[in-house]
């Protein structure tokens, strides 16, 4: 990534006349994505610049030929959150030869970027467990874990359960029984977790590598007669709407909330602070990284969470 | 020439006993055609039962069974409609777009109207889709799988305009209880698939319809010039493609009590193999909704048993291709064996 | 009509090559017809936008069209013999997989002559499941597909590998004017399958057994063989598309064509082709391949929302085969069942 | 009184040919008309525009004296016209009695009623002395017996017109005496018939007046005891016929054994078959539906699995695994069943030729890419020699009339370079006139030293170019007739089951 710092240091951007950013997001059926180009579309709008979205639609190919229709149409800034980190490099490439500034939104990063963006996954997958933890307290009993994944072969997902599963083998007490794919879909959750408890009875806790799936989960306990209620604990990833009305209703443990909406501010900001030649504000200069924490949110968090998203 | 010669006299007398011979040989044949269009998918079917019950823990747990019931069910009842269409040579590839639509118009128009009135709703807005389908196909002549692809995107946009993007939970408990409640112990969804199934199979086996629906998918020229409107016939199975997409998607919203416009992507292919393994051929003239029915619950069966095995998704994968040909391998296999039998060789 | 045409009057051999021809022409503006749908767009979109006609969103649609055309000149061949291959993204991930890891270690001819190669075998598995294991390619090849994939995402153990080699990058992406190396090899893929399948015998072969395989067999030819023949050369086209987008993603993964096939068959059946076999347009299909291309990249330009895009693709396909359909419908084949 | 069904200046006009210009017509109530032509003449041109299966570019229709307008099938079937048409129009995945009764199924609100149809069908097949379980699936059935189905299908609905293109191009005689039967019973019924076919014979046995198609032109009509079969002939070609004397070839028959099959087991039937054919000998196989000619000449060809018994050609033994095998060994095989075993309807006529070619015929890279022009020029020639009508070499198999697809079919075979020839129903739905022609060919053909095989269920055929004639019963031989004896009576009498005494027959 040093050889990135050079390679950035070397462009000179170029803020056009209208000022026009455009965001190549993931995928726009995901409520995540939504909210995500939500606060990049706010925080245009606060510095008087628009918004072009093209959404990959979960396609590799896609990512790269819809943000070239990005650069293609004279944008200032390119803010990207893509299905494969490994193919942005072209992509960048193309940017900086049109002198346009490339933040990377979310999931990872790859070549010559400009700044990223970043939703630590990792770290939230440790928070995950670390809640597990404190929630058993002293008690010794041990507890059997079913986790839910993400799609084969998606990033993020593996950066999730990898934090999970790491921090929770330190604590003895916790066995992780099941591990399946919840396709990242409330449907795919369901069955996975159907499954769990088919061959698990006696689970105690799934941890859902999104909330899509933990919202399908806690759907295949209610069928299977457990509940948040009676001592079975369900966290999930995200903190997506659903996910947050089920907590409130205790029908859900907790969930690792990220920031989307405010993920997508602070791509905006960091953006056109590039152009304007000012400091971004790096959380980590070596990396370009604005960092962006991950917060448990629980029953007991849960109102003032929403209230905070809700003033803005 | 052709005066009734003796020889013609004897002819038309001796004649019965050459019937008896080609009639013996014919029937045989006969036979052996019905035989093999059955039997095809009830021994993968068993192998992969027995399998689960012998290598798979806890697979014959009262929640397993359930779920794989259950899920075959929701499976099958949507194969039903689409087994009706390939057996007229069409497909429909929007089924899971179609579904859902229903399910997020289910799922809204309950939560607004109430269990019945959103349920008829759901499934309305599923045959207006079959309905258009069948459209595009008869009126405006667009082969049936451009017609699907094109409609698998529209319907697709539909249901993500319709809820915005945003999951609906529904709330109405006795809705969310319709596919997770049983009578006399067997999940709703199964019986509601059975009686589905039975009432397509009557249709397509017993009826004029089904005749007709053969002709057209076995030689669509042949039924133009018996008289046959193949243009209705097609018509009626696209919109029973839609209804069946659309009463499984209504049990599926039941069933998560959380549905959003992403719903059943991908599902056509899954659709569509269950057809073929059923038995039912894509070149058509050949509709089988009890393999269609049988090959649900197989690839049920074959889902549950990966994840209860806790196999890691990326051999899933690998599992779920070799379990496929596996299945249809042992089919031909079989009918090679029925084959032989028949032509006096040992089998 | 020569010992019969004594007594015939003059007439019906007279109209007969002055009607043929027009038939002809006819048959051929039906599939010109496409050519005019993709050009009218083109300009329509060009005018509303100018930077449309731009030569960097020209390349983008050439790339595109490129690469699910590269795959869908092997999809036309076997649909025309009556066949379906739903592999193509496994068969893809595995030969792009495959040079990534070579890469560092050959030079790039060999790389993408393994990557070829590779396709090749997968295709020889499809076609052997088909042939001699009698299942139907639906199944056979939705069967393969999931193999190929998990072999694929075993292989990698779910990681990316990374496309370093910047000569691969450079052969797989540059252009000679706005012409990218992936169009050209299409063009050049392109006249070859037109030429496999219109002037050669196992052209013939496949055509013959599209059309009535029992009748093909009857006639002695080599339908079995040619059945595993045609399947290894689809798998190369895919893998050869493979090769291409690995460059253009810089990176080779399991999921990184997931779903292609519908769009590759897609291309294949709105350029002309028919499912059920006997016939297919080559130059029908480039076409089909452009027109989505086209489309994907206005709907992008036009700023379309994400879910419009979606009704709007959908729409436009269905009333372009439509009116197509209307042009065509004359050139139905009598006696194919 | 008007006529039951008139056609008043029909003119039909295909891309690149005008298959009916300008043709007027009438039937009368209780008459039968032979239509007669050459293969292409257009007959089943107007025979499907009274179908309602294709509409004319001009003139009308006039049914007892009413303009008729006919859209679709369906409306020529309400308007009492029912068709047999040359081509079949059987569903293969349906069983004989729902075929039968397709389009006008027994039912009560909906359901199909078992029973009766059963009922209904099965009287309507022992009218036609047919005893087929009606459960059957039509697939299993021999083209003989499809025939009689299609035939039954057209007898099972009401009419008033009944229409008949080539009802017995598939038929044996003794089915051919029955269905004279019944057609002679509905004309008694005061029923309008049109009967087409290339059988003279039956056009004079059957028939009360004669219509002669040609060219697409209507060129002659009478009584049919106004002229004689010379007369005939002459009208439908527009020359003289030229004759063909069949030249008992004593050498040929003379000559060694080329093709020797020795107790070839076929599933199905009790006894082996054994023969042997001389090269450059033409043997007839006569016998009935179910005589076995059928799955015989499929055993030869690798088409159908032999359970014992040896092959050998010019005395070398040759396994017959799969017809590429049999194919490779120098045998090749005709099948009887055009539509479903011979054409392939995508690819034009020259093609269709030329996709059984003799390898040895092209040299070396060229077998890989044939010679467009080679090839083109092959089929003028054998467009010529077997007088195929059709505007030009590019024409879709699929648009040419049944007796030109079949002439195809043949100059297919004729290009296979084999040394043993089997074919079934070689001239079916072939005109007079190409039939002598093509026997011609068969015969110089075997001039040539191919061992000819012949299976043909029309019994003037045979004795025409037969050197030998072997005639099965339910897989026996029960005669093998040589030289003079080789006549019809003593055919129909062996396949039937009587020994046949010399020529000495009836
Ligand atoms: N769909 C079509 N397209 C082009 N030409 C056609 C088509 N149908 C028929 N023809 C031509 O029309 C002419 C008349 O065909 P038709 O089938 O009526 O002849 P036919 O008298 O029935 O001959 P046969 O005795 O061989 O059955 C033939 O030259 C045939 O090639
Ligand atoms: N492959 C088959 N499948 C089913 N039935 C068959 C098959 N082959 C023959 N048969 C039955 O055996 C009987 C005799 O068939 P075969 O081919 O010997 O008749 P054929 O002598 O050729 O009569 P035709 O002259 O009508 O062809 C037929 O009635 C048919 O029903
Ligand atoms: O949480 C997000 C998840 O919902 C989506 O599926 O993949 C990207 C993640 O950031
Ligand atoms: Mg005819
Ligand atoms: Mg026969």
């Amino acid at each position: 990534s040093d050889e990135a710092t050079a390679g950035g240091a070397a462009t000179e951007f170029v803020k056009q006349d209208p000022l026009v950013i455009g965001y190549s997001v993931y995928d726009l059926q995901n409520p995540y994505w939504q909210a995500w180009s939500a606060g990049v579309k706010a925080a245009a709008e606060e510095n008087g610049a628009t918004v072009v979205v093209a959404d990959q639609k979960s396609s590799q190919q896609e990512q790269v030929s819809g943000s070239l229709d990005l650069i293609n149409q004279g944008i200032s800034a390119l803010i990207v959150t893509p299905v494969q980190p490994s193919a942005l490099p072209a992509t960048i490439d193309a940017a900086h030869d049109a002198q346009i500034p490339v933040v990377i939104g979310d999931i990872g990063t790859a070549g010559d970027y400009d700044a990223y963006v970043l939703s630590n996954n990792y770290n939230g997958g440790e928070q995950a467990a670390q809640y597990l933890i404190d929630l058993a307290g002293t008690s010794t009993e041990s507890k059997k874990v079913g986790v839910i994944e993400l799609h084969a072969g998606s990033v993020v997902g593996e950066e999730r359960v990898a934090g999970f599963k790491d921090a929770l083998a330190e604590d003895t007490r916790f066995e992780v029984v099941a591990s399946l794919s919840g396709e990242d879909t409330v449907d795919g959750g369901y069955a996975a977790a159907q499954d769990m408890l088919s061959a698990n009875p006696d689970l105690d806790i799934i941890y859902a590598a999104n909330d899509a799936s933990a919202v399908g989960a806690q759907r295949a306990l209610e069928t299977a007669g457990k509940s948040v209620a009676d001592g079975f604990t369900l966290i999930g990833f995200d903190g997506n709407d659903d996910a947050l009305a089920l907590i409130e209703d205790g029908l859900m443990s907790a969930t690792i909330a990220q920031d989307p909406y405010g993920q997508g501010e602070a791509a905006v900001k960091t953006a056109l602070a590039l152009l304007d030649g000012k400091d971004p504000e790096f959380s980590d200069a070596d990396t370009k990284t604005v960092f962006f924490p991950v917060t448990v949110v629980t029953k007991e968090t849960v109102a003032d969470f929403t209230a905070g998203r809700e003033n803005r | 020439m052709l005066d009734t010669s003796k020889a013609q006299l004897d002819a038309v007398a001796s004649i019965e006993h050459e019937r008896e011979e080609s009639a013996r040989r014919g029937a045989r044949a006969a036979r052996r055609q019905s035989l093999l269009q059955k039997l095809g998918i009830i021994v993968p079917f068993a192998l992969v039962l027995l399998a689960g019950i012998v290598l798979v823990p806890s697979f014959l747990s009262a929640s397993n069974i359930t779920n794989m019931l259950v899920n075959g069910a929701i499976l099958a009842i949507t194969a039903y409609g689409m087994t009706m269409v390939i057996a007229l040579r069409g497909i429909d590839l929007s089924v899971g777009s179609s579904q859902a639509v229903a399910a997020c118009v289910v799922a809204v128009s309950v939560n607004a109207w109430g269990l019945v009135p959103g349920i008829l709703s759901g499934i309305a807005a599923a045959i207006v889709l079959g309905l258009l389908n069948g459209v595009i196909v008869t009126k405006f002549r667009v082969p049936a799988f451009i017609a699907t692809l094109a409609t698998l995107g529209i319907y697709r946009g539909v249901a993500l305009l319709f809820t915005d993007g945003a999951p609906v939970m529904i709330t109405d408990t006795a809705f969310r209880s319709i596919a997770t409640s049983s009578l006399f112990g067997i999940p709703v969804p199964f019986i509601l698939s059975v009686l589905v199934g039975a009432g397509f199979w009557f249709v397509l086996e017993k009826m004029r319809f089904g005749k007709h629906l053969v002709a057209v998918g076995g030689s669509p020229e042949s039924a133009t010039d018996s008289g046959i409107n193949v243009k209705r016939i097609q018509l009626i199975a696209y919109i029973a493609a839609g209804a069946t997409a659309g009463l499984a998607g209504v049990l599926l919203a039941s069933q998560l009590g959380s549905v959003n416009g992403s719903l059943s992507t991908g599902l056509e292919l899954q659709a569509i193999a269950v057809v073929v393994l059923g038995g039912t051929s894509m070149a058509g003239g050949r509709g089988n909704i009890v393999g269609t029915f049988l090959a649900s619950l197989l690839l049920a069966m074959i889902n549950a048993g990966l994840n209860l095995l806790n196999v890691p998704s990326f051999y899933q994968y690998i599992a779920l291709g070799v379990l496929l040909v596996f299945a249809l391998s042992v089919d031909s296999a079989q009918r090679a064996a029925v084959r032989r039998v028949f032509e006096g060789r040992v089998a | 009509m020569t010992t019969t045409s004594a007594i015939t009057e003059p007439e019906t051999t007279r109209t007969a090559p002055t009607s043929s021809v027009t038939s002809t022409i006819l048959s051929f503006l039906s599939h010109q017809y496409l050519v005019v749908v993709v050009a009218v767009a083109f300009i329509v979109v060009g005018l509303i936008k100018p930077s449309f006609f731009g030569a960097g969103n020209i390349q983008n649609i050439l790339f595109e069209t490129a690469f699910v055309g590269i795959a869908a000149c092997g999809m036309v061949l076997l649909i025309t013999a009556g066949l379906l291959d739903l592999s193509v993204a496994g068969v893809i991930a595995v030969s792009a997989i495959a040079v990534g890891t070579v890469l560092p270690y050959t030079n790039i001819g060999m790389a993408i002559l393994l990557a070829v190669v590779i396709g090749a075998i997968l295709g020889l598995v499809n076609g052997l499941l088909v042939t001699y294991v009698k299942i139907a390619p639906f199944i056979a090849t939705l069967g393969t597909l999931y193999l190929f994939l998990g072999a694929s995402f075993i292989w990698t153990g779910g990681k990316v590998v990374t496309v370093t080699s910047s000569n691969f990058r450079a052969l797989t992406t540059d252009s000679i004017g706005f012409l990218p190396y992936p169009f050209l090899t299409l063009i050049v893929l392109a006249v070859l399958t037109y030429s496999l399948l219109y002037r050669t015998s196992f052209g013939r072969t496949l055509r013959a057994m599209g059309s009535n395989q029992r009748a093909a067999e009857l006639a002695g030819m080599r339908v079995n063989q040619s059945k595993v023949v045609v399947f290894m050369v689809a798998g190369a086209c895919f893998a050869l598309a493979g090769v291409f987008m690995a460059g253009r993603l810089s990176s080779a993964e399991a999921n990184m064509a997931t779903g292609i096939e519908m769009g590759v068959i897609a291309a294949v059946v709105v350029g002309g082709t028919s499912l059920r076999g006997g016939r297919g347009t080559v130059f029908g299909t480039v076409i089909g391949a452009m027109l989505f291309a086209v489309l994907s990249k206005s709907l992008n330009m036009l700023g379309v929302s994400s879910y419009w895009q979606y009704i709007v693709t959908g729409a436009v396909l269905v009333i372009a085969v439509a009116v197509g359909a209307r042009r065509r419908s004359a050139a139905e084949v009598r006696g194919a069942g | 009184m008007p006529a039951m069904l008139a056609v008043e200046n029909i003119v039909q006009q295909y891309p690149g040919v005008r298959a009916l210009k300008g043709v007027s017509l009438a039937l009368d109530a209780g008459r039968v008309l032979a239509l007669v032509g050459e293969n292409g003449a257009g007959k089943s041109t107007l025979i499907r525009i009274l179908a309602g299966i294709e509409q004319p570019v001009e003139g009308r229709l006039l049914l007892r004296g009413e303009s008729l307008q006919l859209a679709n099938s369906a409306e020529s079937q309400a308007a009492g016209i029912s068709v047999v048409s040359q081509e079949f129009r059987l569903v293969p995945q349906l069983s004989i009695a729902d075929n039968i009764m397709l389009g006008h199924e027994l039912t009560s609100g909906g359901v199909v009623r078992a029973g009766h149809t059963r009922a209904r069908v099965q009287e309507l097949l022992s009218t036609l002395g047919l005893d087929l379980n009606p459960d059957r699936l039509v697939s299993s059935l021999t083209t003989g017996d499809q025939q009689m189905v299609e035939i039954a299908r057209a007898l099972s609905r009401d009419f008033d017109v009944l229409i008949m293109d080539e009802p017995t191009a598939a038929l044996n005689r003794a089915e051919i005496g029955r269905l004279h039967g019944i057609v002679r019973r509905l004309a008694a019924q005061g029923k309008a018939i049109m009967y087409v076919s290339h059988h003279l014979d039956e056009v004079f046995d059957l028939c009360d007046e004669v219509a002669v198609l040609r060219d697409g032109s209507l060129v002659h009509r009478s009584e049919t005891g106004a002229l004689d079969e010379q007369a005939l002939v002459e009208h439908m070609l527009g020359r003289k016929p030229q004759t063909f004397e069949r030249a008992v070839d004593a050498a040929a028959t003379g000559k060694d054994p080329r093709l020797v099959v020795d107790g070839l087991r076929v599933g199905g039937f009790d006894e082996p078959f054994s023969l042997s054919v001389g090269a450059g000998e033409i043997v007839g196989l006569a016998g009935l539906v179910g005589s076995g000619r059928g799955e015989l000449t499929r055993a030869l060809f690798g088409d159908r699995a032999a359970l014992a018994g040896r092959i050998s050609i010019d005395g070398v033994p040759v396994q017959v695994r799969s017809v590429h095998a049999a194919i490779t060994a120098g045998i090749y095989m005709l099948s009887e069943d055009r539509k479903s075993e011979g054409i392939l309807p995508h690819l034009d006529v020259t093609e269709n030729t030329m996709v059984s070619r003799d390898p040895k015929s092209v040299s070396g890279w060229r077998r890989l890419v044939p010679s467009r022009r080679s090839e083109r020029a092959v089929f003028e020639r054998l467009r010529g020699e077997l007088s195929i009508r059709v505007p030009h070499g590019g024409q879709l198999i699929g648009n040419l009339s049944g007796g030109n697809q079949q002439k195809v079919l043949l100059g297919r075979a004729l290009q296979s370079g084999c040394r043993v020839l089997l074919l079934n129903e070689p001239t079916r739905g072939v005109d007079v006139g190409a039939k002598l022609e093509i026997y011609q060919l068969i015969r110089r053909l075997a001039a040539q030293g191919v061992a000819v095989i012949v299976s043909s269920s029309d019994a003037p055929e045979l004795t025409a170019i037969s050197d030998r004639c072997l005639v099965y019963l339910a897989g026996r031989q029960t005669a093998e007739l040589a030289g003079p004896d080789i006549t019809e009576d003593n055919i129909v009498g062996a396949s039937v089951g009587q020994v046949a005494v010399g020529g000495t027959h009836a």
